[in-house]
């Protein structure tokens, strides 16, 4: 129904604006799903994409196919998933395939046009720690580890990262590279021999980023409504730049808040597992 | 065979076992039955440890963990497995851990009888220093990729939907790497929620002859609080209510007395 | 799309092209299009080529076979592959062999995106030095294994039960190597029995989603004299006739001037 | 019902001597079912080989595990499969995987006992040829080729091998080395690195064949009934020695010779893809 696209897609499914009083969480999740529009398939990783996915499915994206590390292709979940390996995913899907050939069969090769991640930190280069806060053999923190998505953030055509943004997790240099965004800046993708093009968007509660074409750089490319300039510097662990032509957010619309809100109210708020 | 008798006679003080399951048919009851029987200086294995893992680790049990994500899923952290690492509580745990794809893979070698297997992954990664794989060049176009050690449980634990008199196991829904991980193992334990004169062919389902398996036990509800397709659903109270116990070792401490 | 059409938009002369199917959904008719259409320098590629890959070759339509087994499964010879490479009637036909281990890994590295694959074979034999395999030393405990190279044919070509109005493919019964001869290929045309409105799941089905396969074309019957589980049986008198067809090669020019 | 065994198995399943004629095929086939007498998986190659496991299911082996390359676990067939992709096999089978499954999960860590092969030509060391006879670009005969003989020969932990003996296919050299039996004798499987035992029994129209343990040369153990030891050297193209503790093999029970007749009166003959 929609043709593909190359820039993000930002403006609404339908309908006039919203009127009621809209979260942070529902902005990022609402900004998150109209990303996917003209998309054939995405990977979902673990946590909030996977809400923002199923929202796509109910809003501009209703033939979008949700990939799912458990194995299954396809799925129409009529709920948020209890987790990634929820029974509704293999119930409703077009297949289910065994774990290793999913990474093997499915992810590997770059079928997948999105790879969609949740992060516990990010750096100014779209680098992605999910495994450790601290040194490694001695942690403050203790994170959940790779999963799946160093391999998606290396293999999926595009990579689409989901997180709240603040100091702590907007870090000049993340701690311990989990997943690959552009690694030192220009040419690292291709000096590591990485075949996707790596995150081209980075979705926030208080905005969009996207890489700098030149220095690869995060900088901010949308603001939410609501949100300034200073507020999402302030989030931001590093000297955060602004692109040019920095636009606003359209708020959620009426059609895509009542989505949502119908599909958080069955099931649990959204998963963290990405987070602590 | 009944389950505390195939556990003690396969899962012995210094192995090295996967119970594995992915968020789907998670072999719990083997597990608390590892718990209860003592066991020591294991060598813990799987690819999304969670609950069950929590308790094994909480409890003791575990030297040394390979695995590739851990957590509550759903819910958040696996609060015993964060004491064990950040604080040696109630012992230091030793970590060996790779991305899901190098897990799956190495799970692929092991049922394969090969050494190692290749993928594309890791490259630029703080994880390839941090654990056991080794570049690898293609003979042929000169590409390097990235090879992972093959894993070879001394016994793998998997829980099924069904199993037939003649110990014939049948498994469906998401199947994760149950297959490779029995395949892959030198002992096997599956738990099944019934035993049935005869396994009618399911779409998806996985069916592993008697001939590699070593035991089976009839445990029903032996996966819960997670699900078995076609049996029950997964228990999500149970979750959020583990987060609470695992949060404080008193609280954990006093789940395990009554274990 | 109609058959014809989807050969004519996917087969070109030159390209590398695999019909595959093990014993069972063999694509005769799409391999009697191909003949039909004239194709030329094609480089013909299947594990276990038979009668349709004999009619191929004595059509002159092939350049090189890349194979494992070729034979009249149950009957004994293909006499069209024999006279071309023991006479070079109608054209010399270049070889490229494997076992089938090798085969089958060949795909799976192509299925994969890897431009190899790792198997325990080819040792001794004689294979080794007739084809392309290199040896690969394991980087972890130093054996040393045999590395084959990834198959990604430019077209592959197979024959399935069913598929949906949106394109999503399903087979069933023996499956053999079609899903990985499908993902390894950078083109695809699937042939069906029929296009229903939902793929009801069946036991043991592999289902391929719309968004891996070129063409979709509707062509009952499309696999005999092979058979199609759930619709029709091999027909084994025309396994049996070929033998004399094939023999002789006036008897050949006769059947492919009918054709 | 029956425990493992580590000799050949020769007897006859049950019940008196036939008194019916018995052709040299039907002795090969009955004495390569008795074979399989003990075992638990036989992995069944192309052509003689599935009629002799089909007719050990049916007399001495009910609980024999058939493994087709097809993909097919525990397949059942009531009548001979008309081919190794027959779909009768996957429809009695315990599970059917695919193709690569079946060489990588199956075949390849050795889980399989008995590797049943045909052959084309054999040679003294018990390596097969199914390839080509005359030079490789120039053949005199193109033979089907190698099929999954190759790694059935490496990884099996025994290998049987069945076909008709004369000069013609028992070779003092094979043309072309299809699938490894003994190398060039003692040490050659080590050497290679080749798991299994390799092919301990060569059962014939005239007899059954075993490796010398000491020389790893083929050496005539048992004799069917009505051959002679000149007619055994006679279809060899090497010369054939005799085990000091030569046997006469029984010849086939009223049970045997019904079952086996039962089964090909109810399909072909007897596939001979293996042979031109």
């Amino acid at each position: 129904m929609t043709g593909p696209v190359t820039g993000p897609v930002t403006g609404p499914v339908t309908g006039p604006v919203t009127s009621s009083p809209v979260s942070p969480d529902e902005m990022m999740t609402v900004a998150a799903a109209r990303a996917l529009r003209g998309r054939t398939a995405c990977f979902v990783g673990i946590g909030l994409p996977s809400v923002a996915a199923n929202l796509a499915r109910r809003t501009g994206s209703p033939d979008l196919v949700l990939v799912y590390e458990s194995g299954t292709i396809g799925a129409r979940p009529t709920r948020p998933p209890l987790s990634i390996g929820d029974g509704e995913l293999a119930e409703t899907a077009d297949a289910v395939v065994s774990v290793p050939e999913m990474f093997n069969y499915w992810l590997q090769p770059g079928r997948i046009d999105v790879g969609f991640l949740g992060a516990a930190q990010i750096d100014e280069h779209a680098n992605i720690n999910t495994t450790v806060i601290g040194p490694y053999d001695t942690p403050s923190v203790r994170l959940p580890g790779a999963g799946g998505a160093p391999e998606i953030a290396a293999s999926c055509r595009e990579v689409y990262v989901v997180l709240r943004q603040t100091s702590r997790t907007f870090v000049p240099r993340v701690a311990f590279r989990t997943s690959v965004g552009y690694g030192d800046g220009p040419g690292s993708r291709a000096a590591l021999g990485l075949p996707g093009r790596g995150p081209v968007l980075v979705i926030t509660d208080l905005g969009i980023l996207a890489p700098d074409p030149a220095t690869c750089a995060l900088r901010l490319t949308h603001l939410h409504p609501g949100v300034t300039v200073e507020q999402a510097r302030a989030a931001t662990g590093w000297d955060l730049a602004v692109a040019p032509d920095l636009a606003d957010t359209p708020p959620p619309s009426a059609v895509e808040l009542a989505a949502l809100r119908a599909l958080t109210a069955r099931g649990p708020a959204g998963p963290h597992e990405g987070n602590t | 065979m009944a389950l505390p008798e195939a556990v003690a006679a396969l899962v012995r003080d210094g192995d090295t076992v996967a119970l594995e399951g992915f968020t789907h048919l998670i072999p719990v009851a083997a597990g608390h039955e590892i718990i209860r029987q003592g066991r020591r200086d294991l060598t813990l294995v799987r690819m999304t440890p969670d609950l069950v893992y929590d308790q094994l680790i909480g409890a003791g049990c575990a030297r040394k963990l390979v695995f590739s994500w851990g957590g509550n899923p759903g819910v958040g952290s696996l609060h015993r497995f964060r004491d064990a690492v950040e604080r040696q509580w109630p012992l230091p745990l030793e970590l060996e851990e790779h991305s899901h794809a190098g897990m799956a893979n190495r799970y692929v070698a092991g049922a394969s009888g090969l050494p190692f297997a290749v993928l594309r992954g890791y490259h630029g990664t703080d994880l390839s220093s941090h654990t056991v794989v080794r570049p690898i060049e293609c003979p042929f176009t000169g590409e390097v990729l990235t090879a992972v050690p093959a894993l070879n449980p001394d016994v793998t634990v998997i829980h099924a939907q069904r199993a037939d008199r003649r110990g014939n196991v049948q498994l469906w829904g998401i199947t994760g790497v149950q297959k490779e991980a029995v395949l892959a193992a030198r002992r096997s334990l599956v738990t099944v929620e019934e035993v049935v004169d005869t396994l009618d062919p399911r779409p998806g389902a996985v069916v592993l002859p008697s001939w590699v398996v070593t035991a089976v036990a009839a445990v029903p509800g032996g996966a819960r609080p997670s699900y078995a397709q076609g049996y029950y659903d997964r228990d999500n109270d149970a979750y959020r209510a583990w987060d609470a116990v695992s949060r404080d070792r008193a609280a954990f401490t006093a789940w395990l007395e009554a274990l």
